[in-house]
């Protein structure tokens, strides 16, 4: 069995073997092995490709940039996501612009341990994929398997443009699979996580496997409902999605970032504008509430969406 | 610069009640880790263990009315700035009864009314908080007022300690800066961190005072510091203390800190400044074996009985909570989720 | 006739005389009055509460909140909205969570020159009311009208939360109006600007402008397009807009800013779920292009929607 | 800290090729200026007049290979690096055939793939950028090679030029900073940017070599910019250079600069050092005043001619453009937009 971040671990071992123009970057990333030992062992392979950096995402990001410029390939790990705030100014405003502006590409991957964790509060659980999916020049993955934490990391770094790489915390560990894949979907392509035909939930990163705990719950209803993984968010897979949805003529989105704008509004827009005659009802959406990630895990599990609230959110859909 | 000067050192019963400070801390955060260990908090636990003559320096000097903006291993300072057994225990354990009634944690509190700034994770970002506050009091006319807040080597690498300690030097405010030295940020150890050949040298470069102590002499700590927070206090600008010391526990509490130098902890730097100051008081005969070891018993019967008492005390209740981050609730955006 | 740029100047000489506790930092604010000229002269009446602020975005932002923690009424003006990214995080994680946190407001109003120009390029340009609407604990306004640029500015600073206060450079000196208001809608209220019942237009800053031109141009078809300016973006005035659409059954959404997620997927997905039945055609969006905003102006009136895109997409909106 | 030494300053043709690198660019800028006046320049129009001494020190330095990321106001660095009046004025007109193709303008243009960076606007931003740059290049084993980038006092308050300078300090690169000290931010003097009493204080903070030069002074500039290039090239590190001149124009074409003080005007620091240059030149009798008129008359010229022939080049057409901002297309994501 191997876990999502021995996943990301093997991908960037196998990376940093097959290419010489692939570093990793990042707080304690080095003999450390980073905050979550996704990169255990890799310093001491390769000790001049993977580089304990300083208390400065803004720095780090750039440094990714300009090596990149040069023709390198950096893996900037954030230690979480939440702190890439401090290295977003570099993010979006000067990789994502820089082959617009000067038709040089600028093939960097940015890690960000994402999402909410029990205890983990304000500053250590946020969701940002929807911040950077929003500014031109960015691809934003968001992988829900211990596949796509392997395959979307290695195709990440094969992409000449940036890549925000949203890895889900609560996944490391919990999350297993028998092996590593050999093959999978290209970016950009969302997947079908279970076929149904009654309704269709939308969901990516953690909430995938909560949509799929509610799709189970459902069966006992006599309920099918078919669960799309998105894979990316930026870009969006918006036929996959018309495709599932021509099919239950349903859609629930589930989000565990905050409500307001992000992925789920962008997935219900698309629908409503390029399928509304598919839809046998209102499109729904279901995100964390608008407040700050709360540290309590009590309050926490109310905060962020969890199979339950999407089973009555997905009843509701279908009374609809 | 100056430097420790043992004539402007602590009286007897400055320094009894500062080591109380500390050993109050200590033997709350030793509490701490072993609730950690029996899973009864969750969340990070990050100690301070080794820093608390440093820390209890800051919140010794401060006034009523100051403002103080801790870190993430200024327990002792907290207390000493009046944060108690109570609400540190009901923060970690996530009392309703809390300052932050379960939804901030740990180190992540305070009470900014009483001048007790709740910090943010992001490192630095309470530099320029400060700052502003003290340009508030100044427009408001108050005089005599000092901003402490603390941080570590490695928050010097932040753009924002750079920009927040610059203002503070541009407004000539009576912000007291003090950097806790201990040779590591989590795993990174100082050569990775910074290149300077000492971190006093940045002083300079914003224009600020500079001090250095040894972070492990509670009287040296609390006399440098006592200097630098009056310094301020009477106008002399922003004030930059570098304690050189040694975090004597991992990062947080999942972490062993296997990667820390032997070499380090065996040197001066890696003096245990509980120790020190204990030794220090016996040596003066400022206190006996006996009553220092009744203190300590009374401090672990404090905790012990807090702590029990705040296990059964309620956590917030979700069904409760009203799921609105804004005071002007009129405001609040309704979104008809499914 | 006084100018958008006047009104704003008006609100804060206003506000300056009326409560001690007002104070404006930012670069260049002081006796040169500003980049825009929008603090012109406030510093020679008040120079001990209109300060130069350095190069620090992180910091100015940083100073107002301790400010406000003590009891001050700061207003940040950030040179241009594009340089925010740099004080993103104090105003992102320090402001936005402080009451949730402590229960102590954070009062601080942070002035956002934005949206584009002709040759301002991509660092000039931005429009960033999503990125901060996105995160809980903001308020996010837009105004669009010479008495809301004067009055929203008072309420902004009035409210005991942080606001963004979104005002597009394009209006500074072309918007004119008679006299300053004496009332206003409260925050938190969109105005419909002009009233229609074959489709409704909903949109915000500058865009406000472009949508009511193309609705004077159909009128020549025959069609009333009913046009709602939402003036603040966060909160969003859902029944306002749900109201509009009963009326008309149609609905496109324009905004300056970039096509992922942003206002007009929020608006979308809102009148979808809770007024889907009110519509008779696929809700529409139009935004400006998926790239950075272009520096020649060919580019850049191409790049963002005018008037005569929202004609073109009203009529298909219409037909459909 | 060195210092402008005559002994190694610069030979006759040296300091010739760049007078006429300086003489080149003030007679482009003056083309701008008035292109912007006429209208025919959409946009920000910013000079670095008063600075080319300093400017094109640091392109003049610069080996094919090396890299540089200029800023604001380095037209002169821009062209003693390779820049040339045609792209510059392509640049500013919008001209398709430009390096920015009409999607960005001004000073916001680079071939980054020959080492020429392109600035975004948010200052300090490229520091860390260069420095990877450099990470990058010694990855790959290539040794001797420079990366250097220009700021103003202003830009020196921003946090990432603090992360940037720190970084390249702990992986001791090849990097040159130089500060044109032009003593105002906009409209904003120096003390109410940075409250040390000497920019140069600064280096020492990073642990990075700190030079001072008089920027109005071409032959202190080639001395010491040429010899702090010279020790990063020798594995010096990183190299902070303080160059103190006056800004002798507003800080945009649309700023007339009256806050600007008169007294600094008429100090030594306001000296325009193109000025300086020539009468320097004729003085040791290294060219003559006609020959000097002369290479005025062939800048002005070559300039004249340039914009009349790029201003009869095509514009982009925004009906050909994919307004696609990724280069894999594959990747593009589809909006079907109304
Ligand atoms: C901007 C930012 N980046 C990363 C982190 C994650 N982080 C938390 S503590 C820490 C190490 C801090 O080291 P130091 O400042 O020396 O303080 P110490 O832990 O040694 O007391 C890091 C990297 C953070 N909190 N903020
Ligand atoms: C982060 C950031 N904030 C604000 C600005 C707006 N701005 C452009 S130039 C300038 C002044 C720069 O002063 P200085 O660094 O001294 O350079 P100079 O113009 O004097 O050459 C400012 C504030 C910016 N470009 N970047
Ligand atoms: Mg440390
Ligand atoms: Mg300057």
């Amino acid at each position: 069995m191997i876990t999502y971040k021995e996943a990301l671990t093997a991908a960037m071992a196998k990376l940093l073997a097959d290419d010489p123009r692939v570093f990793i970057y990042g707080q304690d990333v080095g003999s450390f092995g980073g905050a979550f030992k996704v990169t255990e062992g890799l310093a001491a392979a390769y000790p001049d490709r993977v580089l304990d950096a300083p208390i400065s995402e803004d720095a780090i990001v750039g440094v990714a940039i300009g090596a990149a410029i040069e023709g390198m390939r950096p893996i900037v790990e954030m230690q979480f996501a939440d702190f890439s705030t401090c290295g977003l100014n570099q993010i979006v405003n000067q990789a994502a612009t820089l082959f617009y502006r000067t038709e040089v590409p600028c093939p960097i991957v940015v890690r960000l341990p994402s999402g909410g964790t029990a205890g983990a509060g304000p500053f250590h659980s946020q969701s940002m994929e929807a911040l950077y999916a929003t500014y031109p020049g960015l691809i934003v993955m968001t992988p829900a398997t211990v596949e796509d934490a392997y395959s979307m990391l290695i195709e990440a770094v094969a992409i000449d443009d940036p890549v925000l790489f949203c890895e889900h915390k609560l996944l490391y560990n919990h999350l297993k699979a028998e092996k590593l894949p050999t093959e999978s979907l290209p970016a950009g392509k969302a997947r079908v996580a279970r076929h149904g035909r009654d309704a269709t939930i939308v969901s990516y990163g953690a909430m995938v496997h909560e949509s799929l705990l509610a799709a189970k719950e459902l069966v006992e209803d006599g309920y099918e409902i078919e669960v799309i993984d998105l894979r990316t968010v930026k870009p969006l897979d918006t036929d996959t999605i018309l495709a599932s949805v021509a099919r239950t003529g349903r859609l629930l989105c589930v989000s565990e970032a905050w409500p307001w704008g992000g992925v789920a509004a962008e997935v219900v827009a698309r629908v409503c504008a390029e399928g509304f005659a598919l839809l046998d009802a209102p499109p729904q959406r279901l995100n964390a509430k608008d407040t700050p990630v709360p540290y309590h895990p009590d309050l926490w599990s109310a905060h962020r969406p969890t199979a339950s609230a999407i089973v009555t959110a997905t009843r509701s859909l279908l009374q609809a | 610069m100056s430097s420790a000067s043992r004539s402007s050192g602590p009286t007897r019963t400055e320094y009894l009640k500062a080591f109380r400070v500390m050993l109050l801390a200590r033997t709350l955060e030793e509490k701490l880790a072993s609730l950690y260990r029996a899973g009864l908090i969750t969340g990070g636990v990050f100690l301070g263990r080794g820093q608390e003559a440093l820390s209890t320096s800051v919140g010794f000097h401060l006034h009523k009315g100051d403002i103080f903006a801790p870190l993430i291993r200024d327990q002792a300072g907290r207390m000493a700035f009046g944060d108690t057994v109570l609400d540190t225990l009901r923060t970690y354990l996530g009392s309703q009864l809390g300052s932050m009634r379960g939804r901030d944690g740990n180190i992540h509190r305070g009470r900014p009314r009483e001048g007790y700034y709740a910090m943010i994770s992001h490192l630095g970002a309470m530099i320029p908080v400060v700052a502003g506050a003290l340009m508030a009091r100044r427009m408001r006319g108050e005089t005599g007022v000092v901003g402490a807040t603390c941080i570590g080597d490695g928050g010097t690498s932040t753009g924002a300690f750079h920009e927040g300690l610059n203002v503070a030097a541009v407004e000539k405010l009576p912000l007291v800066l003090v950097i806790a030295n201990n040779q590591y940020a989590y795993s990174t150890p100082n050569t990775r961190q910074f290149a300077c050949a000492d971190l006093l040298d940045k002083a300079a470069g914003y224009g600020v005072a500079g001090h250095r102590v040894d972070g492990t002499d509670l009287g040296a700590c609390l006399s440098v510091v006592g200097g630098a927070i009056k310094a301020a206090r009477e106008g002399g600008g922003p004030q930059m203390i570098i304690g050189d010391l040694l975090r004597l526990v991992g990062h947080a509490e999942h972490d062993p800190g296997k990667y820390m130098d032997e070499k380090l902890k065996a040197a001066p730097v890696g003096r245990d400044c509980l120790q020190v100051a204990e030794e220090f008081i016996l040596e003066e005969t400022w206190a006996t074996a006996d009553e220092i070891a009744a203190w300590r018993t009374e401090a672990k019967e404090e905790v012990d009985e807090t702590a029990m008492k705040v296990r059964r005390e309620p956590t917030p209740d979700p069904n409760e909570e009203e799921w609105c981050a804004i005071s002007e609730t009129r405001l609040q955006d309704n979104f008809a989720d499914a």
